[in-house]
């Protein structure tokens, strides 16, 4: 009855905070709808017994994610309506609805949900982190060290990009300066 | 024996090669005088073979080497020499003996001498193993070999256009028969395992009566082409393009005649066929009378000769489809000797006359021209069959084969055009020999072929004069191999009646024609006299406007519809549906193109709509698993199996 | 050696080939020729050590590539690829002996190897995959020799030849896959081997359907109607040694194929096709001799009258007995000499004038009596002579065929008739006549690097058009064994009862038969 | 009803994926975009989370620890770029990118 309760409830509220999220004109509106959605996915998470996930959930996504997305906004103008050109909605929609049932339909099939079987049990009597702690380190250990060089390599690339030549602004210069300073740091990453 | 046998195969061979070594040099006398006496020696080879023969040796048969050999098929080059080859190569190397020696003297000013002796001991090598192969694939072997030869030496002057279509026309003629002869072929092997002669002849007689049949027929088709039988007839008309010792050789002593060999040779075929012999009988006479017919009103010296060459043929067939297969090739020696020298004398005539073909312009050469006047006269004094000439007797008893076997309306017809052939025969000579002497007004001064073309004609002249008296050693000969039919009327009374009626006939139309055309002032055809202009002078100078049908409606049509077949089918239709295709490709690529806008918006946007597509066939794929019995049963319900 | 022999036919010149880049571009010319005529020797050898009195294959060769998928290099040799190897190495030879001026004479004689290696692995190949792996790479060289060395229209040439061929084989992959799988489900193994495949028995619904798959592959490279006007405009544009290499053995692949996978794998499908294919031979036989016969192009005759020779082929492939079989065998290699050679007499006429047009000649024998005799001999051969190399493989496909059916024999039997027709029509347009044009007049007649190529040609013709037994004998010993085969393969009555049962011992009909269903 | 099953979870789950793909068809605006593919991202973890939980398998939920890494480099990387095309054109609308034209 709690589990019935508490679905229903974050379910509306993650289905309209991500509306929200797309549809909004206002950038800072879309971010804070987005992170507020992010935050009630992870109570399905909880939900679900799957704690670790959904700590990570907030962690990663409501903290470092958003953080990212907060200090990235800094650089545009966030503050004005972001005018979009509207395109045709009814294709959009329509696709968009077409392709949810689509997927329930193949989700609900019996061919499809009667024949999944478990690879990796949970281990009785142990806690959800220590669940995961065991698969993650044994089995998938390799595409775990994977993912971090990944993200090593993800922030690496990210301070390249957006931190390179902070104090020039290529917008304000003229082309024939921008080639210039291309010559001049010849191959270098720029653009 | 068998070494006699090799060295009269291969000793026109060896000439042939010897002389195509200096085909691209100029003229040297040795390369037409190493092939005469070549052949000679195949001449002396094959007498020598005959007199085995005669005094009752074995038959020669030897088997050189395999040639093919596949599956059940087993073709080697075989020869055989038994009555019937020796008395072709007989045939074949006294003609072409002669032929070559006259040549030297006829091609003396040409300069390709070399190449002309190149390819005519060619011709008497295929020529040879024609008449001695011991199975119907060697037969081919020369069968097409004579073709060849005959191509290169119609078309041997190659600057003239006439020369060259005629060759090409002869080759392409001999082919349509040659693949009627090929499908005969098939049919022997088929029907019997085997190519050998005597194994397929000894197989015959079980086989089902449609079979031989067809084979019979398919097999006579062959030897219409070659011998230019109705309606492949026309050919032999236009060959004559060629040089005139080739005319003799091929197109009336040999070659030609090679038809009415295959027939004898395979006369236990046809034994077993009569109705097949009868047809070949019947068409041997239409074409007896027909080619005389056109002989009667052609303007070309040689022409006449080649139509008279073409209405004797059709008289061997006649006797070689009513079964009398001996007299057939009798006829075959006799016509040999008699037309190779009736057109070697045309071929002095025209040496004398500098190449002119018509005799309306030559007139009163038998002064200048002594010899060849004399030749050419015996020669149709035979052809017309007086006795005591070798035409008398061979075709006087075509004449009694088909009245003893009751077939009068053929019988009528040979006679008929035994008269014809006298009259245009005549017609000629006395055109060329007699009266006015007309090619003074064109400044001709003939003169008389060197001694020793004379010399070498000599033999024929003899031949022509004496191969009559053969009869009997010859037919108790042949008639080892060849059903032993004698041909004698019942009632003395009535061979008597027969034989003076048949000589008079041809006496008052020789006499005719002395009348008409030996006197001085004979009208000469401009196209303005009242015979001229009658129907059927117009149909027999146009050659039955048959030449024209085949230009109007085979070649002429040949030519169009391979030229829509080209630019019309293989180009609009075949290779453009071919572009078609890769144009569609093509164009789509072009059309959805835009598709890349290069707007990520859009491009998502169909992203999405493929992942949608996607979806949707996983679906339509899962339903179709899940109820798959009810589609098929629906299905089945709709007839779709 | 002897062992490996195959393998080495294969990869010497390629091999040779890679060293070729690196010799100086003087000498290049007696490198390929040394090459090639080791290679030559080499085929020669093979033909030398080669048991004429086995059926089966020999010098078998086999090494695992994907053990998993049954995929493996195996070669051998039997009498049906044999001679078309030997023909294989001697027109490259032939080929790049007589290689007139040629802009980049080196990448030519490299890419004329490379096409060497491709050819022969083709015809060795005893495993599907690497038999379509040298198919398809067999056209690479083949559109870098149009491409780069072609007419005006060089590119639009090279690359339908390549896209239309190329189209065809993929079919003829999904085909050979379908058939690795049947054999996976009857045996449980996974097999690409083609002796392995000869063993499986398949329903006739089931050879229906992967005949057709085979058919698109090989009727295109034949090429048959109504695929074929690749074909002319491959040669149109191609240089002399281009279209020399394509008329003697690359068409000759797609026929050999047939041979090879269509009649032993699926011997009840042949049966049923058996009379559609001899009507699209007979098609091709007089169609393409009447397009041929309307041609204004020396060269086009020439390659439209392949097409047609091609159809007899065909024709004595689908007579589906050992007469037809061999003779269709043996008209390959005789089409592969006789057009090789028809397309270098032309090369020799377009060095000289640099036009193809009949037009433009006429009269030509009066200066170039050389070139118009070996001409000439070549003509005849293509006519289908007897004595020639040509007359004894029409002939047996002839004959072959004509147990199967009279009227379609009859009909085939045209060709003897409309080849004569254009083959003579386009000589005396070319050769008779008086010389009109000024620039024939001073015309040189062959030389000695022609004739070198050109005399060996009309050697082998006559040679093998008198005396084909050498020739005759392992192909007929290895047609009985595919014939035997297929008979034993047959399931259907109708099938049973056209091809011949020969009812001899030969091994690989001896092993096991699983059914399939 | 009351009963939640792994099909309701999948549900929820694909309405916040055709939400998040209306997101990415709709927006022009390239952070929008990017917001719109986090939605995408996270509609499916749920799915694997609700998997794992109702199989008792533990796989759906690494693939989720996956897929959270990978939206992490993603939006590094991903911002790290946006900033560089936002000093070079001023602005990172969509519309202006295209480059791509076929």
């Amino acid at each position: 009855m709690f589990e019935a309760i508490a679905f229903y409830l974050f379910a509306f509220l993650t289905i309209s905070m991500f509306f929200i999220a797309v549809t909004t004109s206002q950038a800072l509106h879309a971010l804070t709808a987005l992170a507020a959605g992010m935050i009630f996915i992870s109570a399905f998470f909880f939900i679900l017994g799957a704690d670790f996930l959904g700590a990570i959930q907030i962690v990663v996504y409501s903290g470092a994610v958003m953080a990212l997305y907060a200090f990235g906004m800094m650089f545009f103008d966030t503050t004005r309506d972001i005018k979009e050109k509207k395109g045709n909605s009814a294709i959009v929609f329509g696709l968009s609805t077409l392709a949810a049932i689509l997927i329930v339909v193949i989700f609900a099939a019996p061919m499809v949900s009667g024949t999944i079987e478990a690879l990796y049990p949970v281990v009785e009597g142990a806690g959800n982190t220590q669940q995961v702690g065991l698969v993650l380190f044994t089995k998938y250990l390799v595409p775990f060290e994977v993912a971090a060089v990944m993200l090593l390599v993800a922030m690496v690339a990210g301070i390249v990009l957006a931190g390179k030549k902070m104090d020039l602004s290529l917008t304000l210069m003229s082309d024939d300066e921008v080639m210039k300073l291309k010559n001049e740091q010849n191959k270098k990453v720029l653009l | 024996m068998e070494l006699y046998l090799y060295i009269a195969l291969f000793s026109p061979l060896v000439g042939s090669m010897f002389a195509a070594l200096f085909a691209a040099s100029p003229k040297t006398s040795i390369a037409g005088i190493v092939p005469s006496f070549l052949l000679f020696v195949s001449f002396v080879a094959s007498t020598i073979l005959l007199v085995n023969i005669l005094s009752g040796g074995d038959v020669v048969h030897v088997e050189m080497m395999t040639w093919m050999a596949t599956g059940n098929l087993y073709i080697p080059f075989g020869f055989v020499v038994d009555q019937v080859s020796v008395t072709m190569m007989m045939v074949v190397t006294v003609v072409s003996t002669v032929v070559h020696v006259y040549s030297i003297g006829y091609m003396d000013h040409d300069k390709s001498f070399n190449r002309f002796f190149a390819w005519l001991s060619a011709f008497v090598f295929s020529m040879l193993v024609l008449v001695m192969s011991d199975n119907f694939a060697g037969l081919f072997i020369g069968w097409e070999g004579v073709g060849l030869c005959s191509w290169g030496l119609i078309g041997f002057w190659y600057h003239k256009e006439s020369a060259t279509w005629a060759a090409n026309e002869a080759f392409i003629m001999n082919r349509i028969a040659d693949l009627g002869m090929l499908i005969g072929l098939f049919l022997v092997y088929w029907n019997t395992g085997t190519l050998q002669y005597d194994e397929a002849f000894a197989a015959m007689p079980a086989l089902a009566p449609e079979v031989l049949t067809w084979m019979g027929i398919f097999l006579f088709i062959g030897a219409m082409g070659k011998s230019a039988q109705f309606p492949l007839h026309t050919w032999l008309a236009d060959a004559m393009e060629g040089p005139t010792p080739v005319s003799a050789l091929i197109h009336a002593a040999t070659m030609v005649t090679a038809g009415v060999y295959l027939v004898v040779r395979a006369n236990p075929l046809y034994e077993l066929i009569p109705h097949v012999g009868l047809f070949i009988a019947s068409l041997g006479a239409f074409v007896a009378l027909f080619a005389a017919s056109m002989a009667l009103v052609n303007r070309d010296m040689k022409r006449i000769i080649a139509y008279s060459t073409l209405s004797q043929l059709g008289y061997m067939f006649v006797a070689a489809g009513l079964g009398a297969y001996w007299v057939a090739l009798f006829h075959l020696m006799a016509h040999a000797f008699f037309k190779a020298l009736l057109f070697l004398g045309a071929g002095n005539v025209m040496h004398a006359m500098h190449d002119e073909l018509d005799p309306f312009k030559m007139g009163g050469l038998k002064k200048p021209l002594k010899w060849t006047f004399i030749m050419m006269t015996v020669a149709s004094v035979a052809l017309a069959g007086i006795y005591p000439l070798a035409g008398f007797f061979s075709k006087d008893l075509i004449l009694e084969v088909s009245l003893i076997e009751h077939h009068y309306i053929i019988y009528s017809v040979l006679l008929f055009t035994a008269g014809l052939t006298a009259f245009y025969s005549f017609r000629l000579v006395a055109l060329i020999f007699h009266g006015e002497e007309r090619y003074k007004i064109f400044g001709i001064h003939p003169h008389e072929a060197y001694k020793f073309v004379l010399i070498a004609m000599s033999p024929l002249l003899l031949l022509a004069v004496i191969a009559g008296s053969f009869k009997m050693t010859y037919f108790e000969m042949v008639t080892a191999v060849l059903p032993a039919t004698e041909y004698h009327v019942h009632s003395v009374m009535m061979y008597w009646i027969m034989t003076i009626g048949t000589q008079l006939f041809v006496l008052l139309a020789i006499a005719f024609a002395y009348k008409k055309y030996a006197n001085n002032a004979i009208a000469i055809p401009d196209g303005s006299s009242k015979m001229e202009n009658r129907l059927c002078y117009k149909i027999l100078k146009n050659q039955y406007y048959i030449p024209y049908a085949y230009e109007e409606y085979f070649v002429k049509p040949y030519r169009e519809l391979s030229d829509v077949f080209w630019k019309h089918i293989d180009m609009k239709i075949v290779d453009a549906s071919v572009d078609g295709i890769a144009n569609i490709f093509y164009s789509t690529g072009e059309k959805t193109r835009t598709m890349q806008s290069g707007n990520l918006s859009t491009m998502l946007k169909w992203m999405v709509a493929g992942t949608v597509a996607l979806l949707s066939l996983a679906v339509v794929y899962g339903l179709a698993v899940r109820y798959s019995d009810e589609i098929m049963l629906i299905l089945s319900g709709l007839g779709v199996q | 050696m002897l062992d490996h022999i195959l393998s080495i036919l294969i990869f010497f010149p390629a091999l040779a080939g890679i060293f070729g880049f690196v010799i100086q571009k003087d000498s290049i010319r007696a490198y390929g020729i040394a090459v090639s005529a080791i290679e030559f020797a080499l085929a020669l050898w093979l033909w030398f050590a080669f048991d004429s009195s086995v059926s089966g294959m020999q010098f078998m060769e086999q090494i695992a590539l994907i053990p998993a998928f049954g995929i493996n290099y195996i070669l051998g040799v039997d009498g049906i690829s044999l001679f078309i190897i030997i023909l294989a190495s001697f027109f490259t030879l032939i080929g790049i002996a007589s290689l007139g001026e040629t802009k980049d004479e080196k990448n030519m004689i490299i890419t004329l190897l490379f096409l060497q290696m491709t050819m022969i692995g083709v015809f060795v190949a005893l495993d599907a995959i690497v038999f379509y792996v040298f198919w398809e790479l067999s056209l690479v060289p083949m559109l870098y020799i149009i491409g780069a060395w072609g007419g005006p229209l060089r590119v639009y040439a090279s690359v339908k030849f390549f896209l239309y061929t190329f189209t065809g084989s993929l079919i003829m992959l999904v085909g050979m896959l379908f058939m690795a799988y049947f054999y996976y489900q009857a045996t449980g193994t996974w097999s690409f081997a083609i002796l392995d495949w000869y063993r499986l028995i398949l329903p006739e619904s089931f050879q229906l359907w992967l005949f057709v798959a085979f058919f698109f592959g090989f009727a295109i490279k034949v090429p048959m109607f109504p695929f074929h006007t690749w074909l002319p405009y491959a040669h149109g544009q191609a240089p002399t040694i281009g279209s020399v290499i394509l008329a003697a053995i690359l068409l000759k692949m797609g026929t050999y194929a047939f041979i090879r996978f269509s009649l032993p794998l699926f011997p009840d499908a042949s049966v049923f096709y058996m009379f559609p294919i001899a009507v699209l031979a007979i098609i091709m036989i007089i169609y393409t001799a009447m397009v041929a016969y309307a041609q204004k192009d020396i060269k086009q005759v020439v390659a439209y009258s392949s097409v047609s020779h091609m159809g007899v082929i065909i024709l004595g492939t689908f007579a589906l007995n050992v007469e037809g079989i061999s003779g269709s065998i043996f008209l390959m290699i005789g089409h592969g000499v006789v057009s090789g050679a028809l397309f270098l007499l032309v090369g020799v006429i377009y060095d000289r004038r640099h036009t193809k047009m009949m037009s433009e000649f006429g009269g030509l024998a009066h200066v170039m009596p050389r070139y118009a005799t070996l001409f000439g001999i070549m003509m005849m051969a293509s006519v289908g002579m007897p004595l020639t190399i040509n007359f004894v493989g029409e002939f047996l496909s002839l004959l072959g065929f004509y147990e199967q059916s009279h009227i379609l024999t009859l009909l085939a039997g045209i060709a003897i008739i409309v080849g004569a027709i254009y083959m003579l029509a386009a000589y005396k347009k070319m050769f008779f006549g008086t010389v009109t044009n000024e620039a024939n007049k001073n015309l040189p007649d062959v030389n000695k690097r022609e004739l070198v190529a050109l005399i060996p040609l009309v050697l082998i013709t006559i040679w093998l058009g008198v005396y084909p037994k050498p020739l005759l004998e392992p192909i007929n010993n290895s047609v009985e064994a595919i014939v035997q085969l297929m008979h034993d393969k047959s399931i259907t009555e109708e099938a049973k009862s056209r091809i011949p049962n020969l009812m001899s011992d030969i091994e690989i009909t001896r092993t096991s038969m699983q059914e399939v269903h | 009803m009351m009963e939640i099953g792994l099909n309701h979870y999948l549900v929820l789950s694909t309405i916040l994926f055709s939400i998040g793909l209306v997101g990415v068809m709709r927006r022009k605006n390239l952070l929008m975009l990017f917001f719109a593919t986090e939605i995408l991202l996270n509609a499916v973890n749920i799915a694997f989370a609700a998997i794992s939980h109702f199989y008792g398998d533990l796989t759906g939920q690494m693939f989720a620890f996956f897929v959270i890494a990978i939206a992490a480099s993603e939006v590094a990387v991903g911002l790290g770029l946006l900033i560089v095309w936002h000093k070079r054109h001023g602005n990172i609308d969509l519309e202006h990118m295209s480059t791509m034209r076929g």
